[in-house]
C-alpha cells in the first residue's frame, strides 16, 4: 500500500481541513445565527479525502445533503464555501443555495443536493460528457446508504454501465438513513454486492480507513479513465452526529455502536499509522493541524463581516 | 362542537390517524421515519407504538414504490395513507399518483375504487430552501380524479384527515410545515369536515382575500391590521381547492366587489389563476376592480433569509395590495 | 415433472383461448374496425398460463400493455375482454380503457398497463394489503425485459423483499424492448441474477416451456403463500409478431432468430410433449381447439354488436 | 424566407436536429427507439445513421435517468437533446427536471448553465388512450426556469427547435403526435424562430382566439367556417408559453374585445385560467364579455372514441362558443 510521506500529510491536511471547517459551522450554527438546517459528515472524511486526492479540477463530483466535506474535497475554496452555508452574498453561489446546494463549475463541482440520489444520474450524465470529448475525465457520484434503494441510483448505474463510462459511485454506508437502520429497508445490506446486477464491479471496503479509500478508488478512477466502465465502491463508515444538526443522534442507536465508531476516528487513525510507519511525526501533524485552525478561523471571519445579501437580486438568474 | 382544547396542528393531525386507525383495521400508515421516529415532524407520533410495524412502517427512500404500493393496496381492498414526508420529495411518484392512482376508477369504469390518501408537509420554514420548500399543488389539482386538500388550522386538519381517510378515492393532503407545533383549538369530539365547504374565516364588506393554508394566516393578520384603517376584509379559505367551493367564493365577491388571491405558490399556471378566471367570468358584473394576485416571486426558493422574505408573500405585502385594490 | 392428464389439457386449453383470441383480434383490428394500438402476446402464452394455473380468484396480478393473455388467464370474461379491446361499452370497462387498460377486480386483475413497470410496485402493494388480512393470497407482477433497467422495478422488487411481501414478479424477457435489443441497455442481462440485489430468489427458466413455468412459479408462489417472501422469474421468450400491430417486427431481428424462435412455439410443444407422454391425443386436442374455436367466434361477435358507447357517459367515475 | 419546400413536420424537426448537430458537436440524442429504428414517430429519422452511436444512442426505459444524464451532461459542457417520445412518460423524471434543472442555474447564482432540451409529442392520436394522450404541459410553466414551446407548424417546429438547442437552459420542447406527418412549407435557407414571439395566424377584428398546438389548427378551421357567418376572428398561436408573449395577446383583445381560450388540455389549474386571469387584470375596460375558455373536459382520456371525441375540444365546439361570445 502506497504510504509516502507525502500522501499521508495530504490526506492528513485534506481531513482535518474537513473536520475543522465542520466543527466550526456547528458551533457557528449552534450559536444561532445561521438559517435552514445542516448535516455534518464529521467521521466520515476518509471518504471524500482518499477519493477526491485522484481527482483534478476538471474531473467532476456529485455530492449529496452531507456534502461540505465533499465539496472541500473537490476544491470549493473554504471561504466561500463558509459563507455560501451561512447564506452569505459572498458565498460560492451568493448565499442562494446553502449547505444542501453548494456548487462551483470551476471545480467541476456539480452540487450538494436536497434530494437523495439525484445525483448519480447526474454524475452519468456528465461522464457522457467526458466521453464524448475523450478528454479523459471521469465523474464521481457520493451518496449513502438511504440512496441505494431509490430509483435514482438503479437508473443511474444501469445507463453508466450500458454505456461504459467513467463514473465511479461511491456508497458511504453509514449504515443510516435518518432514523432508519439500513437493514430495516432492504433485505440485502451488501450494498457492493449490488455492483453485479448491473454488471459492474463492486468492492466494499474500511470507509475509515483513508488510506484503503485511496488505494481502491485510484484503481477505480483509473478503470474509468482507462475506458473500462464504471465501479461501484461501498465504503462503511458511521455518523457519529446526529442525521442533522439538533438531532442528537442517539436513541435509535446503540451507546455501544456510536462509542465503538467513534474509536474508528479516520483522523486519529491516518495519525497513528502514519507515526507508526514513520512517515510523519506527531510535531509536523500539530503543525498542519494549526495551518488549518488559521485557516478555518480566516473562512469564518470573511463569512462573518460578509454583507447582508441584497433583495433586489432575487430574481437574477431564473433563466439562462 | 362544543368543548375544546389547545393543541397543536401535528398534534390534531395524529388524532384523526389514531381514531380512524382504531375504527377500520384496513387502514395502514407507510412513510419515511414515521415509525419509531414518529415522523420527522411528530406527524405520526404515537402510531407505530400502538398499531405496531404491520401498520406503521418506515421505508426505504422509495417514493415512486411507496405510493405505488399504496395503489396497489388500495385497489386490493386496504385504506394506505403514504406519507412522503417534504412535499418535494413527491416528484419520482408522480406517475403512480397520476396516471394510475388519479386514472384508474375512471378507466376502469367505475370498477376499481382507489382509498388512497398521500400525506405531505409543503411550504418554506424559513430557509428550508429550494428541495424543502415548493408549494405545487395545482399541480394536483389539474388532474382529473385527485382530490387536493390544504389544511390551515389544527380544527380542519383534523376533520379533514378523516374525511380523506374516508374518501374512496385518492386524495392529496398537504400540510404546512410552518403549521405543525402552533396550536389552535380542537374540538373534544368526533367530527369531520367535508369536501369542498369554504370556510369563511373572516367576514368582511370591502375586499374579498382567498388564500390557502399559511396565506390565511397571513390573511387574517393583513385582515387585522387594515380594520385600523378602516378598510373591512373578508377572508375565505377553500380548505380544499378540489372540489373547489365556487359559490362560496362568488358569494362573497357579489357583496365586496373584489378580490385579492394570495397564493403561496408561484403565480403562472397556477390556482391563482384557475380562481381568477372562474370569478371574472362568473361574476363579471360584480367586480368593480380588476382582480388582483399575489403569488411568490417566479424564482426557485432562495436559501437566503433576505431573499427568501423578498421571494414570499408577506403580511406587509398583501396590506399594500388591499390597499391598492381598495383604492382602484 | 408433474403432466398428469388435467394439467395437460387445462394449460393447453388456456394458451389456445390467448392464441385464438388474440389472432382473431388481430384480424378484427386489421379489418381497420378496431381503434387504437395493441400489442399481441401470440408466442408467450406460456408464461401466463403457466403461472395463472396456480392463481384463485382472490389472488392479484398486474400485467403490461401486452397483457391480454395475462387477462384472460387470470378469469378475466373473454366476451368482455373482445368488446373492451374493441372500445364498446359492453366491454369490462365499457371500452374506456382499451387493451392497455383492462381491469376487472371479480378476478383480482389490476390491470394491463400503458406504463412499463407501474404494475410491479402497485403488485407489492396487494401483497401488502394480503398479507395485513393474512388471508394467503399473493399477488403476481408480469412485465417485460424492458421494465428490468425502469425505476419501478428497484423499488417495487426491494420494497416486497424488504418487507417479506407474498408476491411473484415474473419477467417476460422477450429480448427486445420495442425495437431495442436487451443487451444494448445493460450490461447484465440475466434478469434472474438481479434477484440478489434484493436479497431473494431469482430463477431463469424457458418461458416456452409450460410445464417448466407451471412447475417453478408453483413453488415461487407456494413460498409466497408461506410467508417466505418474493421470487424473481426470468421467463425466456420471444415475441413472433411485431412489437406493436403494424410493426412488422422484422428489421432489427435476424430472420434466422425469429425463425427458429417460432420452431419453440408453447403450443405446438405442449401438444407434442402431451402425446408423447401419452397423457393426451390428437383429437381430444384438436376438440379443446375447436371448443375454443367456438368460444371466440361467441366473443368476436358478442363484442361487434354491441352497440356505441353514449357519449353521455364521458364524466362518469371521475371522483369515487 | 423566400423559398420553400411542402415537408412533414417531424421531417422539418429532423432537419433543425441535423443542422444544429452538424453545427455543434456537444449536442447528443438520447431516447428509447431512437437510434437505428429513427423513433417512434421518425423523429429522429437519419440522425443515427450521421452521427453514429456515440451522438444518438438508444436508452432502456429509464426516463429519470435519461433526463438525470440530460442534466449533468448540459453542466459538464455538453447540449443534450433527451427525447422521451410520449410526454405522458416523463412522469418518473420530474424530479430530475423540477429539482434540478430547472434550479441549477438559479441556485448556483447564476454559476452553472443547463442548456437541456427535453423534447416529448403531447396529445391525442385518436384513440391512444389514458397513458399516451396526456397535454399537461402547464406543469412546466409553473416552475420557474423551465421554458415551453408549443409549436403547432413545420416551419415553427424548425426554427423554434434550433432556438431551443441554442438556449443555454432548460427546455421542455413538446410537439402533438398528430401533426408529425402532416405536411406543410418550411424555408429552405437557415432560420431560427425566437421564443416569446406569438404568432397572429389569421387576422380579425370580432374575437380573438388564443390556442396553441393541435388547437391552432381547429381554431383556423373554425375561424374559417364563422367568417362565413360574417364573423371575422383573429388565431394568436403564443408557440411559446413560458416566455409567454403577453402584449401580442392584449394588442389584439383591446382590438376585438373579445376572447376565447383553446386549450387541449383539461381547463382546472391549467394554461387556460393564466391567460384568461393575465388579459381580465391588464385589459379589464377592454373587454366587452366575459372571457370564454374551453378545455378537455375533466377527465382522464377514455380509449372510446365516441367518448373521447365529448372529451376533447371540437371544431364545432369551437365555433360554437365564439357565436355564443358575440352574442354575450
Ligand atoms: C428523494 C428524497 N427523499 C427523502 C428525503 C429526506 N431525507 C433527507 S436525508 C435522508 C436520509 C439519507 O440517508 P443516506 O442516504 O443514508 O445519507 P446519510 O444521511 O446517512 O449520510 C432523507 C430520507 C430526501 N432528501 N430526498
Ligand atoms: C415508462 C414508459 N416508457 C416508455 C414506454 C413506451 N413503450 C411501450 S412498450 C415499450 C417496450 C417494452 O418492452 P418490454 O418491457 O420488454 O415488453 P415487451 O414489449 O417486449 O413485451 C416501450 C418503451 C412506456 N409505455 N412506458
Ligand atoms: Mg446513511
Ligand atoms: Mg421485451
Amino acid at each position: 500500500m502506497n504510504m509516502s510521506r507525502e500522501l499521508v500529510l495530504s490526506l492528513y491536511r485534506s481531513m482535518q481541513r474537513m473536520r475543522q471547517f465542520e466543527l466550526r459551522i456547528q458551533q457557528t450554527y449552534r450559536s444561532g445565527v445561521m438559517p435552514g438546517f445542516i448535516h455534518l459528515y464529521v467521521g466520515e472524511e476518509a471518504v471524500a479525502a482518499g477519493v477526491c486526492a485522484h481527482l483534478s479540477r476538471e474531473d467532476y463530483v456529485t455530492s449529496t445533503h452531507r456534502g461540505h466535506g465533499h465539496a472541500l474535497a473537490k476544491g470549493v475554496p473554504i471561504n466561500e464555501a463558509f459563507a455560501e452555508i451561512w447564506g452569505k452574498p459572498t458565498g460560492v453561489n451568493g448565499g442562494r443555495g446553502g449547505s444542501m446546494h453548494i456548487y462551483d463549475p470551476s471545480c467541476g463541482f456539480l452540487g450538494t443536493n436536497g434530494i437523495v440520489a439525484a445525483g448519480i444520474p447526474i454524475a452519468t450524465g456528465a461522464a457522457m460528457a467526458a466521453s464524448l470529448r475523450d478528454d479523459g475525465h471521469v465523474a464521481v457520484s457520493f451518496f449513502g446508504d438511504g440512496a441505494v434503494n431509490n430509483c435514482a441510483f438503479h437508473e443511474g448505474i444501469n445507463l453508466a454501465a450500458a454505456l461504459l463510462l467513467p463514473v465511479v459511485f461511491v456508497c458511504e454506508n453509514n449504515l443510516y438513513a435518518t432514523e432508519t437502520p439500513f437493514h430495516r429497508v432492504t433485505r440485502n445490506t451488501d450494498v457492493a454486492s449490488r455492483a453485479a446486477a448491473y454488471g459492474i464491479p463492486g468492492i466494499s471496503i474500511d470507509g475509515n480507513d483513508v488510506l484503503e479509500v485511496h488505494r481502491v478508488a485510484g484503481e477505480a478512477i483509473a478503470r474509468a479513465r482507462a475506458g473500462e466502465g464504471p465501479t461501484l465502491i461501498e465504503c462503511k463508515t458511521y455518523r457519529p452526529l446526529g442525521h442533522f444538526e439538533g438531532d442528537p443522534g442517539t436513541g435509535y442507536r446503540p451507546k455501544e455502536e456510536i462509542a465503538e465508531w467513534k474509536l474508528r476516528d479516520p483522523i486519529v487513525r491516518l495519525a497513528g499509522a502514519g507515526i507508526k510507519a514513520g512517515v510523519a511525526s506527531e510535531a509536523e501533524l500539530k503543525d498542519i493541524e494549526q495551518q488549518v485552525e488559521r485557516e478555518i478561523e480566516e473562512a469564518y471571519e470573511f463569512a462573518r463581516v460578509s454583507p447582508e445579501a441584497d433583495a433586489a437580486t432575487v430574481s437574477d438568474f431564473v433563466y439562462a | 362542537m362544543a368543548e375544546e382544547r389547545n393543541i397543536q396542528y401535528v398534534e390534531a393531525s395524529v388524532e384523526a390517524l389514531q381514531e380512524e386507525m382504531r375504527r377500520d383495521s384496513s387502514i395502514f400508515y407507510i412513510g419515511q421515519g414515521i415509525g419509531q421516529r414518529g415522523g420527522n415532524f411528530k406527524q405520526s407520533k404515537g402510531l407505530w407504538e400502538e398499531f405496531g410495524d404491520r401498520r406503521v412502517r418506515d421505508m426505504p427512500i422509495s417514493e415512486l414504490g411507496q405510493v405505488g404500493m399504496g395503489v396497489g393496496a388500495a385497489m386490493a381492498g386496504a385504506r394506505p395513507v403514504v406519507d412522503i414526508v417534504f412535499l418535494d420529495m413527491i416528484m419520482e411518484a408522480m406517475g403512480q399518483i397520476v396516471e394510475q392512482a388519479a386514472t384508474i376508477h375512471y378507466t376502469s369504469n367505475g370498477k376499481f375504487k382507489v382509498p388512497l390518501v398521500v400525506r405531505a408537509a409543503m411550504g418554506s420554514a424559513r430557509c428550508t430552501g429550494p428541495h424543502h420548500s415548493r408549494c405545487f399543488y395545482s399541480w394536483f389539482a389539474h388532474i382529473p380524479g385527485l382530490k387536493v386538500v390544504l389544511p390551515s388550522s389544527a380544527t380542519d386538519v383534523k376533520g379533514l384527515m378523516k374525511t380523506a381517510i374516508r374518501d374512496d378515492g385518492p386524495v392529496i393532503f398537504i400540510e404546512h410545515k410552518f403549521f405543525y407545533n402552533k396550536k389552535g383549538p380542537v374540538p373534544t369530539g368526533e367530527y369531520a369536515i367535508p369536501f369542498g365547504k369554504a370556510n369563511v374565516c373572516r367576514k368582511g364588506k370591502d375586499v374579498t382575500i382567498l388564500a390557502m393554508s399559511l396565506m390565511v394566516w397571513h390573511a387574517m393578520e393583513a385582515a387585522e391590521r387594515l380594520e385600523k384603517e378602516g378598510i373591512s376584509v373578508e377572508v375565505i379559505d377553500p380548505r380544499t381547492i378540489v372540489p373547489f367551493d365556487e359559490l362560496a367564493l362568488l358569494e362573497s365577491v357579489h357583496k365586496t366587489g373584489r378580490l385579492l388571491i394570495v397564493d403561496e405558490a408561484q403565480q403562472f399556471c397556477g390556482f391563482s389563476g384557475e380562481a381568477a378566471a372562474i370569478v371574472s367570468s362568473k361574476a363579471f358584473d360584480s367586480l368593480d376592480a380588476p382582480i388582483r394576485r399575489m403569488g411568490a416571486l417566479h424564482t426557485p426558493h432562495p436559501f437566503n433569509p433576505v431573499l427568501e422574505a423578498a421571494m414570499l408573500p408577506s403580511v406587509d405585502g398583501i396590506v399594500a395590495e388591499v390597499r391598492r385594490l381598495v383604492a382602484s
